[in-house]
């Protein structure tokens, strides 16, 4: 059942997802830089292009609601309300990151929001995102958990356990499938038989696809699942149809052999979901020209504000090395 | 004092801290009707409700994932993995994400959770029944790992794993569950990380796990005849070991063996004999012995089953070669 | 897409499937004889009532074609050709038993007839089928790999798993799952979320339902879907509707507080599979009473004779323990 | 002799085996078009088509499963296993079925397969893509496992691994992939439970796995310049484990270190510690030493993550104790 958009409703809103979807695309411009730069330990999972896919679905939630993320987490990280110092300090393994450093971007975590964490395991979150749901609906508690990860995370078993046991159960749990057509360098149609959506309705759950580069479809949808999880008509599947504009990694530069610029191009310039939304704000009067602007210089410049910080930021202190392994 | 089965002993267990606090829950396969096939859950259900004494279908990696994101936002869950041997299919759930959450998030996160499942072969049960995998977790920072050796050490250490704030796996033996011990009425709790002298000597240390203890126990009445004194201690939790009682020991007898029945090569019994190697060598009189179950996969056959793992007899002999100094292997 | 009986055409055929089905009824009955005589090691998981579905399955395949099978494996065993000698030997821990008595009945095995193996862990010989099946392929080979399971396992991970990758590789392998309404002490509806061959039809496989104590059906869409595997037309799914007789294992005596007497009854006196071949057979005058009973007669002896053979069987010697744990 | 990395003689060792064997065959992740992450399966499609290197789904459990079986009926199949950590999902096809099929079916089923993944921190992956779970592999009879430490080892292993007749689990350091070393231009292999003395010393002996050779070697620099003569031993596979050479070795210098990548408690130091303290204590000055990763989740933050592995400078300082008997742990 395809979703469509409805008419805006709330500038507050829109402006709001409008300025999250910007915050996550200058977070990661700011996080390429920092590794072509050589300033960023390790690798990291880029999620420019996808941002309507986060942001549509983390503002149909609470500070209550949890999501489970995914190695690209980035994303899902600053739509459930993160903020950029800590984050960056993360990335680059310093004390105030919100892990202390201890994770890094592929872990990162805001339990103060109710992000539950990134994962390097693919479809390593599908689990605890499920038994979060548990948890709420034997406590009596009306919060909902999103289960954020890849088309190619479908190809995990963990995935078709936990969903049959939330449907059993009843639980308050929606899986949200990024499917960004690629699986590092494999094309999804060459991992996935059959169709995703059936996969999670032969298991009695409702299934949705919907077009993940339009935020106000995301967002609809979503505004209308949740709700309905609340009431306890979950859990629910949606396939959202999205694009990553980077390499699998920030360091996958020469890609033709997997897929062409030609494809990046069209994606990049004609369903970019900034833009996009851009033009609906502008379109229907919500901001006019100089205020998106605006907006968009200032969290740039928060950004790179950020980017500052943390790269003076201190590392932790080696003694915490062995700190953590046990909880008290 | 009153004697109950290792089974009940695991029962009252859970069933007191279910009464104590509320968010303790139970997830496995057959926990609730049928009380687990080992009958250890009988009447839970009754008491506590399918919604907080959950049957699961056969998803072992599901239901432990599962339980690791209800322990992270809040509840406590005891999950029922029926055979030890089922961990290899749980082990990313448990390894790379239970036991790294805490450490990862920088210490925000938990995960209170308790992995209850067993050990122990000559069941006749074969190779995919009856393994003892301790070494396994125990080698993953992250994780405690609990081997009560009887009714009362199932009882108190399932009371201390369900409060404690992080992973903790419990391996019971499977062929204890009808055994019987002195259990006190009174509610107690034994902490992780001390081992109990079980018989004081002072001829020489045995170290043993879980269902070692009694064979361990049993070496002892026979030595004792022979007028060998020996002294037996059990860690109770091999994550926190507790050092320094096993130290204490072997220092004052000078002889060690380790029992454990996991697997020798790679196993428990290779880590407790390097620290006390290390940290005692300078007492030993000889090199501190190790006996695991031998590197086999479990057979079927009882003609084959039982010789490949450590026995009152095997023990004796190998802790008679030591005190008559006949350790040639070390030469 | 329910599958029906077509009509007789080869009594040969027909008596073999018959008597196929009676060997197993015997065998069991022995087996279950030993538990409760306190003869046999350990415990076991007796086939008796789900005769025709290993049977129906097994006279579709050829010796070159490979089976999986489970912890309640047996059936499958006799079914694939094996000989009662050498199992009883083996669920006595017989050195002449077709596992020199390692295994046991939890891991018969009869590399001989191709049947790769029991397997203790539910659900885990779905990836050794699967991969039968692409070795089959990938070696030009025609043989056909059914994997048998029970309706338990569908909720194991591994399933979807490969699947996925037979749908997308095309490999002549056949997803046999054995329905008989309970795992273990539990009911498939309390653990068993939507339909079960819809999950397959996600994946682009085919699927069937069909009545697991009908024989002659069960072999008529065997044959079939066999036939097309060899086709390079493979995978398929197919559900059996059965009935397990015993309980859950020999141990499992007092079964009320999950499944009723009735139930049971009625199973056995309405459906059982033999009975109604049986009558088959005598309807269509491809046998007589008087010959049926001698073939009963006949396949109790041979199994009495197995058992006291295997009984009197010396065990491997001690020295064996550590053999077989390399291959040279 | 030419120089070649360790990536390409990986490669090498596939191709060869793969034009000597049809029936050997490569399942993994992105192994074909992109020839793996690391780059080292690069042209094997090419030369040998999506039918012998296929790429598969991300369903680790599934294609290990799916090699398993395809090992029993006729194929040689090497599995590319992308990290070391993902063995935590795959542990029960690899250690349920896959190292017991043999044992089980008394002889008459093989599993011919290799599994190729890899170990090593300080890349700055974090805790789940910088494990090396080698001890857990080692614990569970029917595997063999090997550890190259450079690109003659990694090819000699892998060829001689793809010949045996048994699962064979093979850890590549990720970190040493782009390393060169001298191999030669004719085929040759590399037997497994045969050591290599990579340096002989007459002072102490350093007995070290893969990543922790070349730590082992440049402590032997080190010391060398301190006039300490160091005997360095590469196990090359710790199942099976070549005792005789590293009892010699010890035998001889009385002084013993083992260092491995792996977490050090209940890892693969204890099982080489043990043994060599059980058959060769009357030899020995101090009791074997120990020296393998912290029991800590690997850290991302580069001020952290370096201290958790031994280092030349940490191993040194053990040695330089030891050989000044200062090991007052031991007293
Ligand atoms: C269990 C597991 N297998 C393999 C990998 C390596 N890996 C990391 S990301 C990735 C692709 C994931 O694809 P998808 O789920 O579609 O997410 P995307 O990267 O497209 O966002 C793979 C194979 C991993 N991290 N975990
Ligand atoms: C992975 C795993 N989990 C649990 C068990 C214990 N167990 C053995 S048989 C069984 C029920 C299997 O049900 P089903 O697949 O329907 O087969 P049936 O016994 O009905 O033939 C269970 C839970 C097991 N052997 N393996
Ligand atoms: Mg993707
Ligand atoms: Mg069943």
């Amino acid at each position: 059942m395809p979703a469509k958009s409805k008419t805006p409703s709330n500038t507050e809103s829109y402006l709001q997802m409008y300025r999250q979807m910007v915050r996550i695309r200058a977070f990661e411009d700011q996080a390429n830089k920092l590794y072509l730069s050589a300033k960023m330990p390790g690798l990291t999972h880029m999620y420019s292009g996808e941002e309507a896919v986060a942001v549509g679905i983390c503002e149909a939630l609470t500070n209550e609601d949890r999501i489970t993320s995914t190695h690209r987490g980035h994303g899902h990280c600053v739509a459930k309300g993160a903020d950029f110092k800590a984050m960056f300090c993360e990335l680059l393994g310093k004390e105030e990151g919100y892990c202390r450093g201890k994770g890094g971007s592929m872990h990162i975590a805001d339990q103060s929001h109710g992000n539950l964490g990134a994962n390097a395991i693919v479809g390593g979150s599908m689990g605890i995102a499920t038994g979060s749901a548990l948890r709420a609906k034997l406590q009596g508690s009306d919060d909902v958990t999103v289960c954020f990860f890849g088309d190619g995370a479908t190809a995990q078993g963990l995935m078709y356990e936990v969903m049959n046991m939330a449907a059993l159960w009843k639980l308050p749990v929606i899986y949200a499938c990024e499917n960004n057509g690629y699986s590092e360098y494999t094309k999804t149609e060459e991992i996935a038989a059959g169709s995703i959506t059936a996969r999670a309705e032969a298991f009695g759950i409702e299934a949705f696809k919907v077009d993940g580069q339009d935020v106000l479809a995301v967002n609809d949808l979503s505004q209308s699942l949740v709700a309905r999880c609340r009431k306890g008509e979950g859990p629910f599947f949606i396939e959202l149809e999205t694009y990553r504009y980077h390499g699998h990694h920030v360091g996958d530069i020469n890609r033709e052999y997997y897929r062409s610029k030609e494809e990046e191009t069209d994606w990049k310039t004609n369903r970019d979901p900034i833009t996009r939304f851009r033009a609906t704000l502008l379109e229907q009067g919500i901001v006019t020209e100089e205020q998106v602007e605006a907006i968009n210089a200032e969290i740039a410049q928060d950004a790179a504000d950020a980017v500052a910080y943390a790269l003076e930021a201190p590392y932790p202190d080696v003694s915490e090395v062995d700190m953590h392994v046990y909880a008290a | 004092m009153r004697e109950i089965t290792l089974s009940k002993a695991v029962n009252e267990a859970l069933a007191e801290e279910m009464r104590r606090d509320p968010t303790v829950l139970i997830l496995g396969e057959d926990v609730a009707e049928a009380g687990t096939p080992f009958k250890v859950m009988s009447g839970l259900v009754e008491e506590f409700g399918t919604e907080r004494v959950i049957d699961t279908p056969i998803s072992e990696p599901g239901f432990v994932g599962m339980a690791v994101g209800a322990a992270m936002t809040g509840a406590r869950p005891v999950v029922d993995l029926m055979f030890g041997d089922f961990l290899f299919l749980i082990m990313d759930q448990l390894c790379n994400q239970a036991a790294k959450t805490h450490y990862m998030s920088g210490g925000k996160l938990n995960v209170p959770m308790v992995l209850r499942t067993n050990l122990g072969a000559t069941r006749r049960s074969a190779a995919q029944h009856s393994q003892s995998l301790q070494a396994l977790v125990a080698h993953i920072p992250g994780l405690k790992v609990a081997m009560p050796s009887s009714a009362y050490e199932a009882k108190g250490l399932m009371k201390t794993a369900i409060r404690d704030n992080n992973p903790v796996v419990i391996f019971e033996d499977k062929l204890m569950y009808q055994d019987k011990a002195p259990v006190p009425e009174e509610e107690f709790l034994i902490p992780f990380g001390e081992a109990h002298v079980k018989r004081e000597g002072s001829d020489i240390t045995l170290i043993a796990t879980s269902s070692m203890v009694q064979v361990a126990e049993g070496v002892a009445d026979l030595l004792e005849t022979e007028g060998v004194s020996v002294e037996v201690i059990d860690p109770r939790t091999i994550v926190p070991l507790d050092e320094d009682t096993l130290l204490k020991s072997v220092r004052k007898t000078s002889l060690a063996i380790v029992i454990d029945e996991g697997h020798q090569s790679y196993g428990v019994t290779a880590e407790i004999a390097s620290r006390l190697n290390e940290k005692s060598f300078y007492h030993l009189d000889a090199p501190v012995q190790r006996m695991g179950a031998m590197d086999v996969p479990v057979p079927f056959s009882p003609a084959l089953e039982d010789v490949t793992v450590p026995t009152v007899e095997t023990v004796a002999q190998t802790a008679r070669k030591l005190i008559a100094r006949e350790m040639f292997d070390a030469a």
